[in-house]
């Protein structure tokens, strides 16, 4: 089975900073996949490269085999490789469900013109996207707040809202910036387990980057460890934990922290 | 050469000084400040009213320009600015009510100074002549040296002095300046207050040599914004730099373009254009958003 | 109690080119005032006060329309304005649909040329004062070279192309004609460089504002040029003298159509008048008196016309009535056939000025037809 | 299947009246739509020949005509540009339609649309590197604009450099096969009323169109532009497409009311539309209220009727006219329209 | 050990959110007391009702036994109250002396200003080499040691501190944890330390709140807590 997703060598330079140096790693179709390291580490922007919102100084990434480094942003995003942001990134002064049906743009099949016109074919999709939308925001547990103003939610809100927004695009690549950062222990793993039925339901891959290690460890199928731009370690979750590199680099002997 | 290069440089210095009011203003509130030419007429005709009126001398009529000035700024941003920034929800709004400033000081000006051309006499008399190489009037020199020592001595007060140095980090991060104990109600005012100052100081300045009336407000304004988009808006360093390069490309321009007739400022604008395109936040700006 | 006779007046009036329209809106109600106060002027069988009816149209020709709209409205015949030429032509159709006489004081010849009818110049052209300017200090100063500079604007580029072909016309040498500025700088030293370095001997400023002629005859001055500056537009004394000085000495304008040897006691007593009432005189307002002048003395040739402009058209070709405000027995007539085929212009004195110290000298004064 | 509803919070519409789903034309809506039609097309014209005002047909065909343009800038705010250059599509319409009828011979009504899309291939010629800009920089770059188009106009060769255009004849008969639609300008008695009907029969249809777009997808990808483009640009959107679209039908928008008012004043110089003609398109949505499709309707509307009502107090006119902008922008600084926000949005 | 902050009852809106539903918590002179909670848990929002960034909607805070609710920021400074905040928004475009100058803008002796600008230099000094490099481009945790020397400038008598840890590489927060630890000890200074990095905030502090959506969930002795079943399943990831 050929790997949906490959990164193959990606360097990303600002100036004299690399923020990712020469990684490559394999994502196969439906996997959950957990990219981890300190901060400023380059785990931002090696998704921004996948998503191509920047372009790479070196390497490429491959989406079934064909090179989406070098494509604008919506059109990665239209071949079904999504992004959400590290930041609550939302439309703030929409209500959710105003959210989620914008960010249905790319399963159009009528064009601005029709949907102007109101043709049954732009009033048959707008039909199709107002009720995608209720399905997504009831998978993601948001019914309640459906009619509120994005700029009125709470933190964890906002990041469901986020991956519902990711959701609506049909992605088969999802990619989660910090999609639990605001949550605590018990949303954590609710959250925990809509991805999993994500990937089960809908067969969507995941790619994520999170600090909270607990969710990490019982979400992912394996793991990236980014240092300083590098790859450092690649494993199941039981392998890194144990993997003495990124316990240095990463995770922190506990005694070294309390042993002052 | 060296005429082009004279005139550049006299043109770049003061327009190096309207420019760094307005950026100043800009960088503080975010406020694009459209009033900027009319406190710059405003300026002037103060100026004139004190040394042709009341027959005192320059100096005096510069200060006055720039304490009735520095008063217009500071009631502008207390009593307008911070009222609507506060409650409007697009920053944008402020454009409107500098829109409305603008118009306001125009009819005030056309209301209490008339709507006649004014002056006041030389300065200095002479002509200073290199060979004919080199030709440059004693008071634009003067005025020009002037204009220098202004630039030089605000970037000394805003780079040293602890004014400065708290109208810099409130401009560059409010709520980092309001946690080391500025107050940034008071030095908005105080920053406002210093830019509308400068665009009252170039009037008073120029007035002695391309005197002042009602219509060279708009066209000031927009010569001042052209400078901070070369430079970048709300960079000190920009607005300098923007001043200087608008002033030798249109020494250079009339100079060069003068046989092809009215194409200098559609010259400048289309090499704007470009630049922009390239470097859409000036020469040494931040992007803005 | 006299009837009222309304009389527009549509021009600018606030903003960067305010003065233009004021010193018009001024003289008109400053000569209004005083008239009433002779107990108003007998039209007809009627004795009316004149009442001034005034729209600043903002120099946008768009306001333009709706004031000429306006006194349509307030039953308004006659009106003085609009001050530019968009102006003066965008109001060209409503003046021309609800039968309303206007004197613009813009110098586009389709206004006052057949088939347009209702439009009257105010003024003299600088296409009739330049010939004369020219005529006169080739015949004087032996000027032979020419050079032409004028503001990037619609007035002045007008202006500036019908002053090269009357000196092309004249046989004078145009050695600069391309130079233009905006009318927002504040140095003029580089737009005048290669004007001076073509060495004319006239140098002649073309449609020239107020507030450009001091700088630019002290920029052209501190270069080293000696000739001769000349424009067609009427400028301010205390202007030049204030924003020149000296160097403004010999600068050759056209003046308000009345000058110390030419005014009345009538002009004089204006001149006073206009002062009591807004503190300061204009000297443009020796000529911008005029209109207002010459509609109520044609409505006293005829009555009809009060609310008639074609009875006011017919009277104009034969209009005859003497003038008060200059001495000896100058007429009010309407001349301008020679320039537009039909009479469609007030008959001003030419006078043409020399600044001197502070003041302006008569240096010939001339008769369009 | 239900329509999609936008809940009344977010003020899209005008007045966000409680019931109404702007996607659809509901009942209350329909009666509303009705009543302002009948308003313009009926009440206004035997108002005004009750009154005797007819001076007002011409101030009410320049505030549908100018509302037109400030339709087309408030679509760029709605994209989140401040645009001040919509003077020189103005401008540039103008002329297109002043040039095609004075030396081509085309029919006025031809040109018209003409003029528009001149001026949105203008835009998008000119918005692709500029649409780059954000915030002040594009308000700025806009401003430059209008300044180039007069200049431009003044260089140029086709527009007849100062001297202007004039003496454009009246529009002509407008037939469709045979039948007369719109008749010969120059034969009517008064072409006043004939101009007002146009204008605003324009601008309806611009408003019309206006409130279509964002009520549509294309009006929430405005918004989502407006809101945050990265965001939009990951969920798909053509930003920089989009982006220029926006502004090339922001753009007819401008020559199409620059056109029209050609063809009342019969006459076109470079200074017809000016810096002072885009910083008022600006105004007008300001003041209408930037978060309303009707906004710049009501802001051209009070604007200019604000300046004519104070055609009586002389000397003072500018003085109070910028005292009650001032004065409205700090009662009000989110626009007029937000006036029906409290009422009506009850939050 | 007199009471030197007390915060008592405090509510806290923004717009909507309900930030503070009631939060008491309180400070003793010389102590170091760590906030810990989730994002969004609302233990910013405590800083910056101290501060007086935000209006808090009820309750009374008093510093010092003084009213501090409804003071002015610029005045809060002056009473000896300096804040690190959030994402530590140095002034990027100073150099670091220019950064660490405006910490000290509310005292105006210039002799006492410059030993405190010689003593911080002496404890980070890293920020001596540095010291006339514009802040925007230090690294992160060079950026963390001047804004807590910038907040020192002030001669604070309480230092609030929020996320320090944030962006910092582990060898690096424990630069920092150390110099926190020092500067409490040294300068006789009272921290209030709000910390995602739990166990670290847990190890340097004296007292600690827990705080979960705008509430105290639980408080105590930092090392009790750190035993604490609830901590650490909550907060410390379990083993790991
Ligand atoms: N546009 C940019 N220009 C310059 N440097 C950048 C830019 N974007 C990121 N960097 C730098 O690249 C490095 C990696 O940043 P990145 O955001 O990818 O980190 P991260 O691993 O996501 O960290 P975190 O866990 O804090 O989110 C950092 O040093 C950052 O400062
Ligand atoms: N400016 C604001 N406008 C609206 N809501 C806000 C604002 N700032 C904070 N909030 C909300 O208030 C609540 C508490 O925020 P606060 O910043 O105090 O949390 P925190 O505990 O410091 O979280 P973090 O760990 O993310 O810093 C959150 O729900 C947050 O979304
Ligand atoms: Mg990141
Ligand atoms: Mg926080």
């Amino acid at each position: 089975m050929t790997p949906i997703l490959q990164v193959k060598g990606i360097t990303k330079r600002y100036g004299g900073l690399t923020a990712v140096n020469e990684v490559s790693f394999d994502v196969a179709e439906g996997e959950i996949l957990s990219v981890i390291g300190p901060n400023g580490a380059g785990k931002s922007t090696l998704f921004k490269l996948i998503s191509s919102f920047v372009t790479p100084t070196s390497g490429e990434v491959l989406f079934k085999g064909d090179r989406i480094s070098g494509l604008a942003p919506h059109q990665v995003a239209r071949k079904g490789v999504v992004r959400t942001f590290q930041e609550t990134t939302i439309f703030r002064s929409m209500t959710v469900r105003e959210n989620v049906i914008v960010a249905h743009h790319l399963r159009s099949r009528a064009s601005l013109l029709g949907f102007f016109l109101g043709t049954s074919l732009a009033r048959q999709d707008e039909a199709e996207f107002g009720a995608s939308a209720d399905g997504i925001i009831d998978f993601l547990g948001m019914g309640a707040i459906r009619d509120e103003l994005a700029s009125n939610l709470p933190q964890g809100h906002l990041r469901a809202l986020g991956m519902a927004i990711g959701l609506a695009t049909n992605p088969r690549i999802l990619l989660l910036d910090e999609p639990f950062a605001g949550m605590n222990h018990d949303e954590t793993m609710r959250m925990v387990g809509l991805v999993r039925r994500l990937r089960d339901e809908r067969g969507v891959t995941v790619l994520l980057v999170e600090h909270d290690m607990p969710a990490v460890m019982k979400i992912s199928d394996r793991i990236v460890v980014i240092n300083f731009g590098q790859k450092i370690a690649e494993g199941t979750p039981a392998e890194i934990q144990s993997n003495e590199k990124v316990i240095e680099a990463y995770l922190g002997s506990e005694d070294a922290a309390i042993g002052m | 050469m060296e005429q082009i290069l004279a005139n550049g440089l006299y043109l770049g210095a003061q327009y190096a000084l309207i420019a760094l009011g307005l950026t100043l203003i800009f960088s503080l509130m975010n406020v694009l400040n459209f009033a900027h030419g009319q406190m710059y007429v405003m300026g002037g005709f103060v100026t004139y009213t004190v040394v042709a009126q009341f027959g005192l001398p320059f100096i005096v009529g510069l200060l006055a320009s720039a304490v009735v000035l520095a008063v217009i700024g500071a009631v502008c941003e207390r009593f307008l600015f911070r009222t609507v920034i506060k409650r409007s929800k697009r920053e944008e709004s402020t454009m409107l009510l500098a829109a409305g400033i603008a118009f306001f000081l125009d009819a005030v000006i056309l209301l209490v100074f008339g709507e006649k051309q004014r002056g006041v006499p030389k300065i200095v008399d002479g002509v200073f002549n290199w060979d004919m190489r080199l030709i440059m009037p004693y008071d634009r020199i003067l005025i020009g040296a002037l204009a220098i020592a202004m630039v030089v001595g605000f970037i000394l007060f805003m780079q040293y002095s602890r004014t400065g140095r708290a109208m810099r980090a409130l401009a560059q991060d409010r709520m980092a300046a309001q946690l080391m104990g500025v107050d940034v109600d008071r030095y908005s005012m105080i920053g406002f207050a210093l830019g509308a100052m400068l665009a009252g100081i170039v009037g008073g300045l120029l007035v002695t040599i391309t005197g002042i009336n009602l219509g060279m407000g708009g066209p000031t304004s927009v010569k001042a914004f052209l400078m901070i988009m070369i430079g970048g808006a709300g960079v000190i360093s920009g607005a300098i730099a923007g001043g200087f390069i608008l002033g030798m490309m249109e020494s250079i321009g009339l100079t060069l373009l003068a046989a092809y007739g009215d194409v200098t400022y559609l010259a400048i604008f289309a090499t704007l254009l470009v630049f922009l395109a390239i470097r859409p936040q000036g020469l040494m700006g931040k992007p803005w958003g | 109690e006299n009837a009222t006779l309304k009389i527009g007046f549509v021009g600018v009036t606030s903003g960067p080119a305010a003065a233009w329209g004021i010193s018009n809106q001024r003289s008109m109600e400053t000569r209004a005032a005083w008239l009433n106060e002779l107990g108003g002027v007998q039209i007809g069988d009627t004795t009316y006060n004149i009442e001034i009816v005034a729209f600043d149209d903002q120099k946008d020709p768009k306001r333009a329309i709706a004031g000429m709209e306006k006194m349509a409205q307030d039953g308004i015949h006659y009106v003085v304005g609009p001050n530019v030429d968009d102006g003066a032509a965008a109001v060209r159709p409503v003046a021309e649909q609800n039968g309303i006489m206007y004197f613009p004081y813009a110098f586009p010849k389709e206004l006052y040329t057949a088939p347009a009818s209702n439009a009257i110049l105010g003024m003299v052209a600088n296409y009739q004062s330049g010939p004369a300017i020219y005529k006169h200090l080739m015949e004087t100063k032996g000027v032979k070279k020419v050079a032409f500079v004028a503001a990037n604007e619609s007035d002045p580029l007008s202006q500036r192309d019908s002053g090269v072909e009357a000196a092309k016309a004249l046989g004078l040498e145009v050695v600069s004609d391309s130079v233009t500025y905006q009318v927002d700088t504040t140095d003029f030293t580089p737009v005048l460089l290669p004007v001076i370095q073509s060495a004319p001997d006239l140098l002649v400023l073309s449609g020239v504002s107020p507030a450009n002629a001091p700088q630019l005859i002290r920029s052209a001055r501190e270069l080293g040029y000696t000739g001769l500056i000349s424009t067609e537009t009427a400028q301010d004394a205390q202007v030049l003298q204030e924003g020149a000085g000296e160097l403004a000495n010999g600068f050759i304008s056209v003046g308000g159509a009345s000058t110390p040897e030419l005014a009345s006691d009538a002009m004089k007593e204006f001149v006073e008048r206009y002062t009591a009432m807004f503190g300061e005189y204009n000297d443009e307002s020796n000529t911008k008196v005029y209109a207002l002048e010459y509609i109520i003395e044609t409505l006293k040739a005829n009555p009809a016309a009060i609310d008639n402009v074609e009875e006011f058209k017919k009277t104009m070709d034969t209009f005859e009535a003497a003038n008060p405000f200059m001495v000896g027995d100058a007429k009010l007539t309407y001349v301008g056939t020679s320039s537009f085929g039909q009479k469609r212009q007030v008959s001003v004195p030419l006078v043409v000025n020399e600044f001197q110290n502070g003041a302006f000298q008569t240096l010939f004064v001339a008769k369009v037809d | 299947m239900t329509t999609p509803k936008i809940p009344n919070s977010v003020p899209t519409s005008f007045g966000n009246s409680a019931a109404s789903r702007p996607g659809s034309l509901g009942p209350a809506r329909l009666a509303g739509v009705a009543a302002f039609l009948a308003l313009v097309f009926v009440a206004v014209p035997l108002g005004i020949a009750a009154s005797g005002r007819w001076d007002f047909y011409y101030t009410l065909t320049s505030v549908a005509l100018l509302s037109i343009a400030s339709a087309g800038v408030w679509l760029t705010f709605y994209i989140g540009r401040i645009n001040i250059g919509q003077g020189a599509y103005a401008l540039a319409g103008g002329y297109v339609s002043a040039v095609l009828i004075t030396q081509v011979g085309m029919s006025f009504w031809l040109t018209l649309p003409l003029a528009g899309l001149a001026c949105a291939g203008l835009a998008v010629l000119i918005g692709l590197p500029i649409l780059r800009l954000r915030g002040v920089y594009f308000a700025m770059v806009t401003l430059v604009l209008t300044e180039v188009a007069r200049l431009s106009a003044l260089a140029l060769p086709v527009t007849n450099g100062a001297k202007g255009i004039t003496s454009i004849p009246l529009p002509g008969e407008l037939s469709v096969l045979g039948l007369t639609i719109i008749p010969d300008f120059a034969t009517l008695e008064d072409p006043k009323l004939a101009f007002y009907l146009v204008a605003v029969a324009l601008m309806c249809l611009s408003y019309l169109a206006l409130w279509r777009i964002v009520n549509s997808r294309l009006g929430h990808l405005c918004r989502s532009l407006q809101q945050n483009e990265e965001l939009a640009a990951s969920i798909g959107v053509n930003t920089a497409h989009l982006r220029v679209l926006a502004y090339a039908i922001s753009s007819f928008f401008g020559g199409v009311a620059g056109a029209m008012f050609v063809s009342i004043s019969q006459s076109i110089y470079p200074s017809s539309f000016q810096v002072a003609d885009s910083v008022n398109f600006m105004l007008n949505c300001f003041l209408g209220g930037l978060g309303y499709v009707f906004g710049p309707m009501l802001g051209t509307l009070l604007l200019y009727f604000g300046w004519d009502l104070l055609f009586t107090t002389g000397q003072y006119q500018m003085l109070i006219y910028s005292s009650a902008m001032i004065v409205l922008m700090l009662v009000l600084p989110n626009g007029l329209l937000s006036l029906f926000d409290r009422k009506g949005g009850g939050k | 050990m007199g009471q030197m902050l007390n915060f008592d009852n405090v509510e806290l809106f923004y717009d909507h959110v309900y930030a503070l539903k009631g939060v008491s918590i309180d400070l003793n002179e010389g102590e170091t007391v760590a906030l810990i909670g989730a994002n969004g848990a609302g233990k910013s929002s405590i800083l910056r009702a101290i501060t007086g960034l935000r209006k808090i909607k009820s309750g009374r805070i008093d510093f010092m036994g003084e009213r501090l609710d409804g003071t002015a920021p610029a005045d809060i400074v002056r009473k000896g109250i300096a804040m690190v905040p959030e994402g530590r928004r140095v002034f990027p475009f100073m150099s670091v002396k220019d950064n660490l100058l405006m910490g000290a803008f509310t005292r105006s002796d210039k002799a006492d200003i410059a030993r405190t600008l010689d003593s911080i230099l002496t404890r980070f000094p890293r920020l001596k080499e540095r010291y006339n490099q514009q802040a925007g481009t230090l690294s992160g945790g060079e950026q963390q040691m001047m804004v807590i020397g910038r907040a020192l400038m002030a001669k604070p008598r309480l230092l609030l501190l929020d996320e320090p840890s944030l962006g910092i590489a582990p060898k690096l927060v424990q630069d920092i944890a150390r110099a926190i630890v020092a500067i409490s000890r040294d300068e006789k200074v009272s921290v209030l330390l709000v910390e995602q990095n739990s166990r670290m905030a847990l190890s340097i502090s004296n007292r600690a709140y827990a705080l979960s959506t705008g509430s105290v969930v639980l408080s105590g002795e930092s090392k009790a807590l750190m035993n604490d079943d609830r901590i650490k399943a909550a907060y410390l990831g379990g083993e790991v």
